[in-house]
């Protein structure tokens, strides 16, 4: 009523009370329910959708590489630190220094990161093997991401993302203003990284860190990263069947989000994606960070006029037109490196397959760069559409020299053998999806409850935010 | 079912008074743009108002109320009032309120009696064809299709006008 | 001051007295100054831009087909009659029925045509050869093509546009409204049309007409304009070097635009490139129909925030990013034609062929259907990135088959050879571009001098719509 907002509008602003390194959500929750309230509300978004069954070409494409054996799409925060330790891609480790990953895939995944970073030193976080803080990385995503305890200020907990920016140049750290903020806590994460191999001494122990590194001394676009690796002649994994040196593209949102018509006009992946709400005479962000589209008429409604249809039909559209050419690239690609293997095996030389492995290396990487954003369909469908042709053309020039060394070779009619469903291309390429699912439960019900109750121990653990967690994968 | 009758009675005359009361209803017979702004949910509109070319042109019931008759005027204001009054009570509205189809056609209206030199060939043009755009307005097309920001801008969103009338919880 | 704008108000509602037929926009211009003085300002937009220099590959690509002659970017309505007679494209007719084109040609460039469809119907004006009506179309496209002349109402002289929308249906010629109408007198012209070749009998002669029809039974999109030409087994010309049934498709600008966010936000052509001007207290339609860009305060702005520079470069990035896919698609066809040809050479069977010439003719038409709007990179800047994709792809895959069928006759090491320049391109194809430029003159001082002489005789040619006509062409 008109009286209760007038109450409302003054009951506000508690100070808060949050202790220095504090992890746990349900802690600073004390101090601000409703945004404690709205950030608990992304485990609705639960359901897992696998990609690779959606488009097994993926695991032709990925072949020799963890992300062939599981890559779901995004789910809530408040799944991020789960579905990191259930994927298969994190395999199943037995002890601290088993592999296969390393530290760095904790990165993104829980405010224990920048505790631990702080705890450890940076270099000493990123040293080591997955399992080595798996009793110490225990909370999922939560406040100490993108808060500073005393001020609530939206601040950057990850140094890497400064380093990034201050190389690309175009928006230096210190520069950033409160708008800027409201994009750049999300950009410590949702942006493609790789893991620069790093040597250092520690008090005269020379260790090896894998520091997550933003690509970005060049520029954001998918040309101008490309550059940048094979200046540094770097590549990912070599390709199982082509063996082309590979490049992986990781949710380049912010990127390729800078490109759009949203980023041009002044918007922050806040302002779709934590919209203002209103409870009586008071507002707050939502922190139910999810689909803008469950909540239309809060977000693109504040400022375009139109119905809620009509701006489903029109994503609707956006993401057909994306999925059709990521379609046709991802068929093309994966074909390549099947042609590629092929001749290889029929006696091609080095010296013959090179321009067509560059051809293949580049052209995935484009590919991989427009679809690895799920989002970016939406927020910068031109500059994906555009990236996806130029994918579309590597690949087919790939293949067209390919061909004429299948000719060579005596195999000029060969084609490519069926990948239609997930389990043929895993097939294809030889893997023993049984075996990796095995080994994931064992470790599932074993190392990974021990870390349950170390971090329980240790006092550092939040059962909250894990309350009523159901098991959902891929695979079971 | 007497008891309860006259329960009723009571209570709505009560809420009504209440209503009265609070929201400053009886300043409404005034046309001071400020009468808008006892209710919250006319800041943003407000706001842009007082930051647009028309602030010293034209007061919110310049625009949406009808400027013909003061019969008219006074009706459509007790409507509105009656109804905005209703809606800000029981929360029935949104984050983005939309202008009703009534009132988008008043709004083309006075638009348009103020500026009809400048408008006369569109509405020679429009006089033309049957058939058009939007039924709702004269001329079949509202003036705000192209002129966005005229005068509350393109974001109305209650919250919009950051801090103003409006506390962000910390 | 008021009283002034009064005043001129009345001279603006007079009540027009313009005869039956009067395609003479001058005669017009007397009741309307404004509307004339703007409309005669087209002629600024003057300068030829060749496209077949920007990009020689166009010459291979329409090998046989009339555009490898001549083809310019568009100019100014007051040019329209001109370059239509100008134009290579158009030969050097000798008397009224030396070809090469039929009557047709003068469809969408003057108001003289739909008086002559009223004179001698619609039938009898699409028989024939262009050289027919040389003497009786004589005034560039004016007020008659657009307003009607009693009530100076929009209306559509041209039947085949309404026919063409009853048939897709989304927008029946009934239903239009104002606001409709203000995209659909531009959709005349500006939309992808073929000649269909109709039997007709005149009172007991048997006659052919080629009647200008738009392919929208099926939908606008490229697919589905592409699936009705499939359909009738359609093609504009057997290809020089490849022998691929073509499509040609000439600037589906009103198909295109409906796929764009302005056209879904209720905009019609002329908002942009007809704005409303103010003089004195009127506002009135600018017939200056142009680029939008020259005036950006009064159309971009006029809805949206900003300034010209940022407008200028959102506009530059579209247009980069279409002329990247569109370089990659014609480079790509143009290579499949030459390599076809050469496929052929060394004896390849029609059967051999036949999959692969399916792909050039729908790689081909998609290309064209993207580029030869040339403002669709701003109309419906998505949709052209979709289908540019989708024409590289078919290209390419046109060329892996022709690579095998190269392989199989022992050439499978061609490599086409260089058509870098107009010239080299145009000797590649076997092109005796001397000879057409002189034939072309000979025309343009004998056959077209009496045209205009004869024009006057009959009273309907108006000199001031060709006032201080300079000759400019792409090859003068
Ligand atoms: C600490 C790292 C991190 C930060 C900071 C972060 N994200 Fe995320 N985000 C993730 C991870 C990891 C996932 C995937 C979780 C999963 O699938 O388990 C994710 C998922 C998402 C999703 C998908 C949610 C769904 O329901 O499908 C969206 C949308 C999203 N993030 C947006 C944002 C925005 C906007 C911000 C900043 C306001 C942000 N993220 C900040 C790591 C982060
Ligand atoms: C720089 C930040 C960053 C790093 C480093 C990072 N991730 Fe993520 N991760 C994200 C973001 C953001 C998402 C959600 C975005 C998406 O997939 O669309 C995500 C999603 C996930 C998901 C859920 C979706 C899926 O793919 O099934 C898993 C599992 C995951 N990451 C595992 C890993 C592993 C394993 C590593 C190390 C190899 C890793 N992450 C490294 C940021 C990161
Ligand atoms: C993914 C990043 C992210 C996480 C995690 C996060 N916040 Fe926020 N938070 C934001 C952003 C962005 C804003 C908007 C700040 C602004 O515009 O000033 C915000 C605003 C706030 C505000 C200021 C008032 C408001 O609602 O705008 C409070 C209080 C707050 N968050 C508390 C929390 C608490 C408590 C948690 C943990 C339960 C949390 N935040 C987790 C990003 C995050
Ligand atoms: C804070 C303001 C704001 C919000 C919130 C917003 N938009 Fe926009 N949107 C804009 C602006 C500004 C433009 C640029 C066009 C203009 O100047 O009007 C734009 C352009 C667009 C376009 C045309 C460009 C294109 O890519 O096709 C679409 C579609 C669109 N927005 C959809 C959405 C949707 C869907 C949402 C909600 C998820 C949304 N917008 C939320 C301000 C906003
Ligand atoms: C103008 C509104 C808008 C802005 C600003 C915006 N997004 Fe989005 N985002 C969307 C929409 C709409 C979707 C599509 C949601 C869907 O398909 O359900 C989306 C999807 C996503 C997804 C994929 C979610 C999923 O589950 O597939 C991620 C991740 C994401 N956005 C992150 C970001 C980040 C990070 C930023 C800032 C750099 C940002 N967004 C800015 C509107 C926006
Ligand atoms: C009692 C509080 C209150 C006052 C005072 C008030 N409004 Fe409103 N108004 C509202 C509410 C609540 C709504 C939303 C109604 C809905 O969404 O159904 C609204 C909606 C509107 C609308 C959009 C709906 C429509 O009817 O077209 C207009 C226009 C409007 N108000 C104008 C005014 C003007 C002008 C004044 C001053 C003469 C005014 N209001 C005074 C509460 C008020
Ligand atoms: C110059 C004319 C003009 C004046 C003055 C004016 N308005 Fe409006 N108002 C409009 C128009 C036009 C719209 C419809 C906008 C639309 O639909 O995009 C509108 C819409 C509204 C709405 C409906 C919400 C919406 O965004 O569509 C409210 C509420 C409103 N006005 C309140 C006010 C108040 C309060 C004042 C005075 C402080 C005021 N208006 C002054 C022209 C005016
Ligand atoms: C009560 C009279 C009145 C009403 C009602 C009114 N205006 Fe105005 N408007 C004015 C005056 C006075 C000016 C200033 C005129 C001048 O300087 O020539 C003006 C200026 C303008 C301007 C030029 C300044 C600018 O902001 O671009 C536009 C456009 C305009 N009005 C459009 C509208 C529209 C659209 C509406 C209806 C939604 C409207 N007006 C309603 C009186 C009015
Ligand atoms: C009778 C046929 C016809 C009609 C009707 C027509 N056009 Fe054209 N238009 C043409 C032709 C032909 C040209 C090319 C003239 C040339 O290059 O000689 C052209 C050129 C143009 C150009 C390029 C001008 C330049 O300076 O580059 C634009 C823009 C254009 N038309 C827009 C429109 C719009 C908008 C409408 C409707 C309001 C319209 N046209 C109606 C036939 C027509
Ligand atoms: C359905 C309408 C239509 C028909 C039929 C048509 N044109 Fe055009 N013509 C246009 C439009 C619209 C333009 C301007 C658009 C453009 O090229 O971007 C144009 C432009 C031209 C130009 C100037 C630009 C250039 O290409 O050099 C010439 C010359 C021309 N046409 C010749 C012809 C000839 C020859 C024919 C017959 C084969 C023909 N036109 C048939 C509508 C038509
Ligand atoms: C390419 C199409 C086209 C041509 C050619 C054309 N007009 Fe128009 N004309 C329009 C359009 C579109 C409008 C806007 C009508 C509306 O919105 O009702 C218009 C409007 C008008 C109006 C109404 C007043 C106004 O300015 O809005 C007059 C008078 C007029 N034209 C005269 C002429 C004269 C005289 C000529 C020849 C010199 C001419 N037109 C040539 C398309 C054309
Ligand atoms: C929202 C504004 C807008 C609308 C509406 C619009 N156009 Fe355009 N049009 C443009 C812009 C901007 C350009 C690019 C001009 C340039 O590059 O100089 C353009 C370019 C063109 C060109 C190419 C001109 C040249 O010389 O290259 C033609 C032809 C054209 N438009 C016709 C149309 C037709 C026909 C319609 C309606 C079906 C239409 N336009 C609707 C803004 C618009
Ligand atoms: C199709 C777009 C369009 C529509 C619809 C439209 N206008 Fe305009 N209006 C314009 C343009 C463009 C100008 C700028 C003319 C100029 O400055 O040369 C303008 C100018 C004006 C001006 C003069 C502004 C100044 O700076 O002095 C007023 C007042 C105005 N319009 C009022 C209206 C009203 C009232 C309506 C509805 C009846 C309306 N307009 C509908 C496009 C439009
Ligand atoms: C009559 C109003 C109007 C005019 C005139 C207009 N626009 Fe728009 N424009 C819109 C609307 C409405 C949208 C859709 C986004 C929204 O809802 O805000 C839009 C969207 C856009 C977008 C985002 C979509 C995209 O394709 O990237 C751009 C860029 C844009 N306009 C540029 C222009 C330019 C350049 C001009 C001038 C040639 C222009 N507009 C003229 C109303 C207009
Ligand atoms: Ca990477
Ligand atoms: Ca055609």
């Amino acid at each position: 009523s008109i009286k209760e907002n007038k109450a409302e509008q003054q009951a506000i602003n508690a100070v808060p009370g949050i202790k220095d390194n504090e992890t746990r959500a349900s802690e600073w929750g004390k101090n601000y329910p409703r945004q404690y309230d709205t950030y608990m509300q992304t485990r609705k978004s639960e359901d897992i959708t696998d990609v690779l069954k959606q488009d097994p070409a993926l695991v032709v494409m990925w072949a020799g590489y963890p992300f062939s054996k599981d890559y779901n799409k995004p789910r809530g925060h408040y799944y991020a630190l789960e579905d990191n330790i259930n994927t298969l891609r994190t395999g199943a480790p037995v002890d601290k220094i088993t592999g296969p990953l390393p530290t760095a895939c904790w990165t993104c995944k829980s405010p224990d990161v920048p505790r631990l970073m702080k705890r450890d030193g940076e270099l000493e976080f990123f040293t080591g093997k997955w399992a080595k803080y798996g009793d110490e990385v225990v909370n999922t995503i939560g406040c100490g991401d993108c808060h500073d305890n005393q001020t609530m200020k939206l601040t950057l907990t990850r140094e890497y993302l400064k380093r990034g920016l201050d190389a690309e140049g175009s928006l230096k750290t210190a520069d950033a203003t409160h708008q800027d903020m409201r994009s750049l806590v999300c950009a410590q994460c949702h942006s493609e990284y790789y893991f620069k191999k790093t040597e250092w001494d520690d008090k005269g122990t020379k260790k090896t860190a894998m520091v997550v590194t933003f690509p970005w001394n060049k520029g954001f676009a998918a040309e101008k990263m490309e550059a940048y690796y094979d200046e540094l002649n770097f590549s990912d994994w070599t390709h199982q069947l082509s063996k082309t040196p590979m490049l992986k593209a990781q949710h380049p949102d912010y990127e390729t989000f800078v490109t759009g018509v949203h980023s041009r006009n002044g918007l922050a992946c806040a302002d779709c994606h934590m919209p203002y709400v209103r409870e009586g005479g008071v507002k707050y962000s939502s922190h139910k960070v999810g689909s803008p589209l469950d909540n239309i008429a809060n977000t693109c409604l504040n400022c375009h006029k139109g119905t809620e249809k009509e701006f489903r039909a029109t994503i609707d559209k956006k993401l057909a037109r994306k999925n059709e050419l990521a379609k046709i690239a991802s068929d093309v690609l994966a074909k390549a490196h099947l042609e590629a293997a092929k001749a290889w095996e029929a006696g091609a030389t080095e010296e013959e397959m090179k321009a067509a492995l560059q051809d293949i290396r580049h052209g995935q990487w484009r590919w991989d760069y427009a679809v690895a954003g799920h989002g970016a369909f939406f927020h910068a469908p031109e500059e994906i559409l555009r990236t996806l042709g130029g994918s579309i053309n590597l690949g087919q020039d790939a293949r067209l020299k390919i061909r004429i060394v299948l000719a060579k070779h005596n195999a000029v009619d060969y084609v490519a053998p069926d990948f239609s469903t997930k389990e043929k291309a895993q097939a294809l390429v030889g893997m023993d999806y049984g075996k990796l699912v095995e080994e994931k439960k064992t470790f599932l019900n074993g190392l990974r409850q021990e870390w349950i109750k170390q971090g329980e121990a240790k006092g550092i653990y939040d059962p909250e935010s894990r309350k009523d967690m159901k098991l959902k994968t891929s695979y079971n | 079912m007497k008891y309860l009758a006259i329960f009723l009675v009571v209570a709505v005359v009560a809420v009504f008074a209440n209503l009265v009361h609070e929201s400053k209803m009886l300043s409404y017979l005034s046309s001071d743009p400020k009468v808008c702004i006892t209710c919250h949910t006319m800041n943003t509109h407000y706001d842009t108002w007082q930051h647009s070319s028309h602030r010293n042109r034209a007061t919110c019931v310049d625009c949406h109320l009808p400027r013909d008759s003061f019969v008219n005027k006074m009706l459509a204001k007790a409507r509105d009032g009656y109804h905005h009054s209703l809606a800000m009570t029981l929360k029935t509205y949104g984050p983005n309120l939309r202008i009703s189809n009534d009132a988008a056609r008043r709004i083309q209206d006075n638009c348009i009696s103020c500026h009809r030199e400048t408008v006369s060939q569109m509405l020679t043009n429009s006089a033309l064809y049957d058939k058009v755009e939007d039924g709702r307005v004269q001329m079949g097309r509202p003036c705000w299709q192209c002129h966005r920001d005229v005068p509350h801008g393109t974001m109305r969103n209650l919250m919009a006008t950051q801090n103003n009338f409006i506390n962000k919880v910390l």
